[in-house]
């Protein structure tokens, strides 16, 4: 690490909910990318699902006019994040780094307050140790650590795949390397719902979406958490025909 | 300490008036107030038996306690975010009221561990005045321990019977702690 | 003391002295070394009965408690039925319930003995006895529900290689000091009055038991300074427990309150759940002394029914206090329209587990409402042990509406989920319930559970006066 | 008459007292001393020897340069020069019969961080750390020998060396947690 | 390439298990538990601690997506998008993204072998005595051998046909579930009907403002989902972010796609090809000019009634058609499996022709791509065969017809009927544990290959290539193939399976298109690029407009109406396809899009339905229909015609393992034999009736039905 003393960065991500179909490839790409135990039908069914993404689907309107509403709903990397302060081992910490919100598995105790006060629900807990049988478990991502049972852990943003690519920009001395870097999500989302980048970049494409979108909100934004995903509000008419 | 044998004048546990009315002929006949001392079942105040205010640290003690205790919540609070500041839900590094609460319980704690303290250690120091004991102390009784120079003792004694005392000379001293 | 009676002449007098006696203590005086021997007789009194509890009790600990707990350490917490969205159950509930009963001890023997309630007298140390064991099942919580609790030195502040301290912005570091500062001063503080009883049994025991009340006793001689050392030490106690107590069970609030879960975050909480607390630990204060004056040799003398009516009153007016609370926060979240909130609070009162909530509201209002203003079911020990376990139920389900059934219904619905509790989790409250009743039972034979010189300074103080042409109760500040 | 021992005095409790005593220390101790002992290696590697005759760490281990981990030499570069020259030591046998049989030598690692920690050799390379600060001088040691000193306040302690603008970034926990 | 990749030794992490466990639980120095195994000789291409990157095409349906897939150290750790590749252009759906962890299966099978049919006594064999085998069945009466492949055009299919030529053998058939469902044969059918080429054709979704889709589940499983939902992205929106493009879907139950639309109109099974005729017949009448003679006998109000769509909706509808700028009519698996199926499709291509710009293009094809589809016509054919006796030896690769065939075909007593069956499965699936012989590939992340894509906008072969070493005793089908056809002397003179696609790569070579990815003087070149690639494709697009031939479309038959007590009963395929991925945890776990659920079947029901027959979500039903019956729990589904109900495929496996064992039920139990004009299985016309059982199991649903639904649901 050569020099280091360019301004941190904001990573931000704007879901395109118009564009959203709901399929799901960005939930298996999550957990492919990022070790995620599959917990088997009994768990699921309990809830336990180790998800670090989920589609949210609501319906809307009366059969015939019926229809789903999709949100995929992930960590929102909140930059006042109701997570953080509660735990009472620093295990979920803000980056100042990365301008997201950390979960640090060696430090977790277990406590479970963090997901208790999570608006979004996007933690997970490991409730037991879930084996993967042997030789599925040569597929692991070396990059990301497996967790153990008793801690809590939820969608990172990728941050292995940020700390790669700052340390192949810097060892490299190319910081173009830094930005192309996208999530997991980002990077299956076949209609490119799912959108990543630096919020700090001028030229990131989707700060505009992210500032300035008409039809930009955020989830919750009421309670006051700042957010890193801006969703833009789908199913309505803008810009064309009807 | 004291070398002199000890004498314990015994009342019945209604015999406050009495025991009273004795202290102060112990302290005519010129047995100096260190030299007596009284035990009783029962809390009696000092101005029950018209007795010189005993005086007691404990408080101090346990006003040094909770300014320790303080001190130390405030070390725990803001020297580690010193070395190692990590920022949490956009809180500031010093947050002031989450502090007080810290503050507070370790105030308390200084101050409750270090009347204990304050006690256990006025337990364990040193006393003045005559140290013996009777068990019939916890039957309600109330005794005087004194010890006084030879020549009153033959007066008093008297005296002392004749307001119901129950005397013992030359009582033991016992160990009772540890 | 008795030496008013010169006053009296008359039959009338005489009937109307003894029912006085017989209906308070502070008038039925006793030599004191009958009462000492009254209490060393029920200290040492063991029958096979109470054997056969005693290791009942300590099987049940033994398995339910620390068999299930190992168990759950060695395969994860995922036998307990948390789920997410629900990721506090019946520990968190049990845990509030603990510290709640633990409010007793310090309520009985700090508030009244500040206020100078003469009542209290022959049971401060048994409500004390409760705060402590009750802080000590409490405290287990904490550690029971963490997902790694072989880390849980993390959350103790303390000089490490990381450069890594708890972070004290959080409340369950607060709830770890809160408790522990409890835990420690209620200790101490049904140590000091101990003192002088130790001695006492220290004078009357041989073998094994001397030498322990010996070393505890501190040589206790009852002096004039040691008397005045202690009751300086137990004013500091008294006085400064207090705010202690309040900040114990205001932190556990917060542990909900600080939070952004709808149905959580509200300003009451504090207050809220420190009267839920008096309330319950008041109500555990009287089917323990029920317990106790059924069982224990001597305790009828002790334990009147003057007491069971003067704590009920007590009860009526916490249980108007804590109804006046839920009112008020249930009145008011409802009012303000959030949307979440809202719906939590018809789902409390409609929902699947709504049986819990009106269970909370038959035994914690309608219950003590529609008995306690009677003064013969107040006076009415079996009657008032009925009730104060139903006021502890209720409170039980307070906490369990509070807890799972508000968590499992948050902001997105899409995310609700039902917690069922699992027969572990269930298996480990009653553990602790039993290691509380184990405890109890051990230090009902080892420790003098009725503070003698306390009562006997209250007998003292007691007198009768008259005026005009009856006679009436007067007490005379001796301090 | 002869006061009865108190407990604590009694032999069988006292010996069992410092039998549990010698037990934890002794295991703490046995724990401390095993860890910092070198493991068994299939091959007692000199690292003294080739860095005394010239050898850069990183011809054999060059993975530092390009990636996060350090890599262990194959047996074909420990063969490139070692079926050149004479063997001096029996215990090129071992590497020659790995050679021939084709097995993996089964290096047991020294430098083995937990799981939960990223560590990466190529940032440090880079910032021209040299590996003797974190793997001690091995133109000392036979086989790699275990560092006492690998902690998270010896990482911090040195990142906290490089500025204070680049003591965010190196504190952060994402720098080596994810 | 082979050669280097099979000396590539792993660096194998064999305590990092008890490591990890160590560690985290804070005991203990690791390294007395942990031995590390270098390299022994380092491969060039490999670097310890860097990731390498292979090109090569997913394998889990026919669409053909180019994936790059990410090895450290030899595992294979992800597969992702290729960039590059025309069809996948980066994206990636959930099936290929558990590749891996069909790779890395505990279940498969990990050599040849030997067995008792239906799972009695296993016996190890080595790949000579395979080989051995094979080639004696070769070497018998070339007449009674037979060849089930699946519907992947790849090189073993060519490699079959080639191989049946030169014996004499009849040529392979074919059967694919998910072509099946998306009625492929009759798409193609209708195709040459309607534009005089029998190929796919290639709809232009994403320059059209309006797209009426019947049936077509486009953005989950039809010709190629991960295109379609690229160019439905360009439809949805312009470069600019503006929303653009209107989407109707025609079908009974709201698939993904429905749910994407903007309208939804829940037509009668069956009754697709009359709206679109309607519909037709109305935009002509709209935009003035004379109705094309293929809608000119179309009763709109008959449609309408048929269909259960008021006429003011179906005009409305035809005025958008009518008045957009390109408007596409797609012909989807929902509207053709039915007996009125090929006439259907005829109906919506032609509707085609009636937009302004014409949407339909047909890419020119290669000779292969006209061999014969896969359809159930030629199942059947096949199964006949076999239980007439006249066929001696089966051989089976990349299909399970015991499961996904309808078992009203009698596919298992004509198994039964074959004297020897050899499977060339990688997993112990129904099919392979009933076939005497196992002699298992390599899964698709191990093998070599080619494939070429058919609903593409240009032409592609996609490269398969392997991207770890093989785990386990396997051999390359095309290998095994290859050394027994030279054991039986038949005259197939390709040294391997890399020669055999080399020798299929070479036109290319020599045609040096000079629009191709890449051009190379000779093979070594041309292969390495072929496979650092990806595949060879042109760098832009090359589509032939398709131009419609004015014949008049025979008269679509209205569907039969429905008798009382019975439902319409609609199979789809989501995330299981064919059902071969169903013993991948992931896939299971990963939630249905619009029902949430996970790890099992379930029946969607109409609301109303469900209360007639006073069920609720998580009741068990008995599903019963002419030709068989099964349970499975309901879920209640608010999307679906009342009249209709329907279940996904892919679940209800008895075998393959054990995440997929044992759960759920198979619809194909309830599937008529059937076909339609195409020879397609007419899958939705099955009918049929519905008892609640009274028990009740829960579906494992993300969603809280609560929340979602509201107390009671």
């Amino acid at each position: 690490m050569a020099q280091v003393t360019e301004q941190p960065r904001k990573w931000g991500m704007v879901i395109d909910l118009d564009l959203c179909t709901g399929c799901n490839a960005c939930v298996t790409a999550c957990a492919m990318e990022n070790n995620i135990h599959y917990t088997g039908e009994d768990e699921v069914a309990y809830g336990r699902g180790l998800y670090w993404m989920r589609i949210q689907r609501y319906w809307h309107g009366e059969y015939p006019n019926v229809g789903p509403e999709f949100t995929p709903m992930l960590c929102q990397q909140c930059g006042e994040a109701p997570c953080e302060p509660v735990c009472p081992t620093y295990a979920s910490v803000h980056s100042n780094e990365e301008q997201i919100n950390l979960q640090v598995y060696n430090r977790c105790i277990g406590t479970r307050y963090c997901a208790n006060n999570c608006p979004y629900h996007a933690r997970v807990f490991n409730f037991f140790d879930y084996e993967i049988p042997a030789p599925m478990n040569a597929y692991l991502n070396p990059d990301v650590t497996v967790r153990s049972r008793g801690v809590m852990e939820k969608c990172t943003f990728c941050v292995h795949r940020l700390v790669h690519a700052r340390i192949d920009a810097d060892t490299q001395g190319d910081p173009s390397l830094e930005n192309e870097v996208t999530t997991a999500c980002a990077q299956a989302c076949p209609t490119n719902a799912i959108m990543f980048g630096d919020l700090t970049d001028e030229n990131s494409p989707i700060r505009t979406l992210f500032e300035r979108s008409e039809r930009g909100f955020q989830i919750m934004e009421e309670l006051g958490t700042f957010p890193s995903i801006t969703y833009l509000k789908g199913g309505g008419v803008y810009g064309g025909r009807d | 300490m004291i070398t002199e044998p000890i004498h314990l004048a015994l009342f019945e546990e209604d015999q406050i008036n009495e025991a009273a009315e004795a202290i102060s002929i112990l302290r005519s006949q010129g047995v100096p107030d260190r030299n007596i001392s009284v035990i009783s079942g029962v809390p009696l105040s000092e101005h029950i038996l018209g007795r010189p205010m005993s005086w007691s640290r404990v408080g101090l003690i346990g006003l040094v306690g909770a300014v320790a205790g303080f001190l130390a919540a405030l070390a725990i609070t803001y020297l580690p975010v010193l070395i190692y500041p990590l920022n949490v839900g956009r809180m500031p590094v010093f947050p002031i009221p989450t502090t007080l609460v810290v503050v507070f319980e370790l105030t308390m704690l200084g101050l409750l561990i270090s009347t204990l303290l304050g006690v256990f250690v006025e337990t364990i120091t040193p006393s003045y005045g005559p140290h013996g004991y009777d068990p019939r102390i916890a039957h309600g009784k109330i005794g005087i321990l004194f010890t006084c120079p030879p020549e009153v003792d033959c007066e008093s004694y008297d005296q002392l019977v004749a307001l119901g005392a129950e005397l013992t000379h030359n009582l033991q001293e016992r160990k009772l702690w540890p | 003391m008795a030496a008013e009676t010169s006053y009296l002449t008359g039959a009338r007098a005489d009937l109307e002295q003894s029912e006085l006696a017989e209906e308070h203590l502070m008038l039925d005086p006793r030599p004191r070394e009958e009462m000492n021997q009254m209490v060393m007789e029920a200290m040492t009194t063991t029958t096979p009965v109470y054997w056969a509890w005693v290791g009942g009790l300590a099987l049940i600990v033994a398995v339910c408690l620390f068999g299930v707990w190992g168990y759950m350490t060695a395969t994860g917490i995922g036998i307990t039925g948390i789920r997410r969205p629900v990721f506090w159950g019946v520990f968190i509930v049990t845990f509030v319930f603990w510290i709640g009963i633990s409010h007793a001890g310090t309520f009985v023997s700090a508030i009244l003995r500040v206020f100078k309630a003469e009542f209290r007298r022959p049971f401060t140390r048994a409500a004390e006895l409760m705060t402590t064991f009750g802080l000590a099942g409490g405290a287990m919580y904490p550690l029971i529900h963490l997902g790694r609790v072989w880390t849980f030195y993390y959350m103790v502040p303390y000089p490490n290689a990381r450069w890594l301290w708890p972070n004290m912005r959080s409340p369950l570091v607060w709830d770890f000091l809160a408790i522990t500062t409890y835990l420690l001063s209620s200790t101490i503080y049904l140590y000091l009055p101990l003192i002088p009883d130790l001695a006492m049994a220290r004078d009357r025991t041989t073998g094994l038991r001397h030498r322990i009340y010996r070393l505890l006793a501190l040589g206790w001689r009852g002096t004039e300074a040691e008397w005045h050392r202690l009751r300086k030490a137990i004013n500091i106690f008294a006085f400064a427990i207090i705010p202690v107590m309040f900040s114990v069970h205001t932190i556990v609030s917060w542990d909900f309150a600080v939070g952004v879960v709808a149905g959580w975050h509200s300003t009451i909480f504090g207050p809220y759940f420190i009267i839920g607390a008096i309330l319950s630990g008041v109500a555990a204060v009287v089917t323990i002394l029920f317990v106790l004056r059924s069982t224990m040799r001597n305790f009828k003398y002790f334990i009147r029914p003057e007491h069971f009516d003067a704590l009920g009153k007590l009860l009526l007016v916490f249980s108007m206090a804590w109804a006046y609370f839920f009112f008020n926060e249930y009145l008011l979240s409802w009012y303000g329209g959030e949307e979440a909130v809202q719906r939590i609070l018809t789902l409390h009162a409609t929902g699947p587990s709504a049986w819990v909530w009106y269970l909370m509201l038959i035994c914690n209002v309608a219950i003590p409402w529609l008995t306690l203003w009677n003064r013969r079911i107040r006076r009415n020990p079996l009657a008032m042990f009925f009730i104060t376990l139903a006021i502890n139920v209720g409170m039980y389900a307070e906490r369990y509406t509070i807890i799972p059934l508000t968590l499992g219904h948050q902001r997105m619905p899409f995310d609700w989920g039902i917690y069922n509790p699992s027969i572990f989790e269930i298996s480990i409250a009653i553990g602790t319930m039993a290691m509380f009743c184990l405890l109890y039972l051990l230090a009902s034979r080892a420790i003098p559970l009725i503070p003698v010189w306390e009562v006997q300074e209250g007998q003292m103080a007691h007198s009768l006066k008259k005026v005009g042409k009856a006679h009436v109760p007067s007490v005379t500040e001796l301090e | 008459m002869t006061r009865p021992k108190p407990w604590y005095k009694h032999g069988g409790i006292i010996t069992g007292i410092v039998l549990l005593l010698l037990i934890l220390i002794g295991g703490a101790a046995a724990a401390l001393v095993f860890t910092q002992q070198s493991p068994d290696q299939p091959i007692q590697f000199p690292h003294r020897t080739h860095v005394l005759i010239g050898a850069q760490c990183q011809y054999c281990h060059p993975a530092v340069a390009f990636s996060a981990e350090a890599g262990l030499p194959s047996t074909d570069k420990c063969w490139g020069c070692h079926q050149q020259i004479e063997r001096q030591s029996e215990q090129l046998d071992i590497l020659a019969s790995y050679v021939e049989s084709g097995e993996p030598i089964p290096w047991v690692p020294v430098a083995l961080l937990p799981d939960f920690i990223h560590f990466n050799h190529l940032t440090h390379v880079d910032s021209g750390i040299a590996c003797e600060t974190c793997h001690g001088d091995v133109s000392q040691m036979t086989v790699a020998e275990p560092q006492t000193r690998w902690n998270m306040g010896w990482c911090l302690e040195c990142h906290s060396r490089t500025g204070e603008e680049n003591f965010v970034r190196l504190s952060d926990c994402a720098t080596c947690h994810y | 390439m082979k050669s280097k990749i099979s000396r590539r030794d792993f660096l194998k992490l064999s305590g990092a298990g008890l490591a990890t466990a160590g560690v985290l639980t804070g005991c203990g120095p690791t390294s007395r538990y942990v031995v590390r195994q270098p390299y022994s000789s380092m491969p060039e291409f490999g670097q310890t601690g860097v990731s390498t990157y292979y090109a090569t095409t997913c394998r889990d349906c026919t669409a053909g997506c180019g994936i790059i897939v990410r090895t450290v150290e030899g595992r294979a750790i992800k597969a992702e998008g290729n960039p590059a590749h025309p069809v996948s252009r980066g994206k990636i759906c959930q099936r290929a993204l558990t590749a891996v962890q069909g790779l890395y299966n505990p279940d498969r099978i990990t050599g040849p072998r030997r067995q008792a049919r239906g799972g009695g006594s296993v016996e190890e064999i080595d790949w000579d005595q395979a080989v051995e085998v094979v080639g004696q069945a070769l070497q018998g009466n070339a007449g009674s051998l037979a060849f089930l492949l699946g519907g992947t055009p790849d090189h073993l299919f060519d490699l079959v046909t080639e191989l049946a030529e030169a014996l004499g053998a009849p040529p392979p058939v074919r059967y694919s579930t998910l072509q099946m469902f998306e009625g492929r044969s009759t798409l193609i059918a209708a195709t040459e009907a309607v534009y005089g080429t029998p190929a796919v054709p290639h709809f232009d979704m994403a320059n059209s403002d309006v797209v009426f889709s019947f049936g077509a589940n486009l953005l989950e499983e039809w010709l190629s989902p991960l295109a379609y939902t690229r160019q439905f992205r360009q439809f949805r929106q312009d470069a600019a972010g503006r929303r653009t493009g209107y989407l109707v879907t025609f079908e009974p139950r709201q698939s993904v796609t429905g749910g994407s639309s903007d309208l939804w109109v829940p037509v009668a099974p069956g009754s697709e090809g009359l709206v679109a005729a309607a519909i037709g017949r109305l935009a002509a009448e709209a935009r003035g000019g004379g109705v094309p003679p293929a809608f000119a006998g179309v009763d709109v109000n008959a449609a309408a009634e048929a269909s259960g769509v008021p006429v003011e909706t179906l005009t409305r509808l035809a005025e958008m058609f009518a008045t957009a700028r390109q408007a596409t009519a797609l012909p989807g698996g929902n509207a053709l499996g039915h007996a009125n199926g090929l006439e259907s499709a005829v109906a919506i291509l032609t509707l085609n022709s009636l937009s302004a710009a014409n949407p339909v293009s047909i890419i020119p094809v290669e000779e292969e791509a006209s061999a014969p589809q896969g359809s159930l016509q030629a199942v059947q054919e096949l199964v006949d065969r076999m239980r007439s006796g006249q066929v001696s030896t089966l051989f089976i690769h990349g299909v399970n017809p015991l499961f996904e065939l309808p078992s009203s075909l009698g596919f298992a007593e004509a198994l039964a009927q074959v004297p020897q069956v050899i499977s060339f499965a990688s997993f112990p699936d129904e099919t392979a544990l009933a076939s005497d012989y196992i002699l298992p590939d390599h899964t698709g992340l191990e093998s070599f290959g080619y494939q070429r894509v058919q609903a593409a906008d240009r032409p592609v072969l996609s490269a398969m290539q392997p991207v770890v070493v093989p785990l386990y005793n396997t051999r390359a089908t095309a290998d095994v193939l290859l050394a027994a056809t030279q054991q039986a002397g038949a005259g197939l003179d390709y040294t391997d399976e890399v020669a055999f696609i080399q020798s299929r790569l070479r036109p290319l070579l020599d045609a040096n298109d000079p629009d191709g990815l890449f051009r190379a003087d000779e093979m070594p070149t041309f292969w390495a690029q072929f496979l650092q690639y990806g595949g060879w494709w042109t760098q832009s697009p090359r589509l032939e407009p398709a131009e419609a031939s004015a014949s008049g479309g025979s008269a679509i038959r209205p569907p039969e109406p429905l008798q009382s007590g019975q439902l319409h009963f609609i199979a789809y395929p989501n995330k299981l396809g064919d059902g071969s991925v169903a013993n991948r945890p992931w896939i299971q776990e990963t939630p249905d899009p619009m029902v949430t659920a996970t790890w099992n079947s379930y029946l969607l029901i109409h609301p109303d339905t469900a209360a007639g027959l006073g069920v609720r979500t998580n009741d068990v039903v008995l599903v019963r229909s002419e030709h068989g019956e099964l349970e499975t729990s309901v879920y209640v589904y608010p999307a679906i015609r009342p009249d209709t109900v329907a279940m996904p495929f892919g679940q209800g496996h008895t075998e393959l393992g054990r995440w997929a064992a044992g759960r759920g039920a198979n619809p194909a139990v309830l599937f008529p034999p059937q076909a339609n004009g195409a020879g397609d299985l007419a899958f939705a016309d099955t009918r049929v009736t519905l008892s609640a059982t009274g028990r009740r199991r829960p579906l494992a649903l993300i969603e809280s039905l609560d929340g979602v639904y509201g107390e009671g649901h």
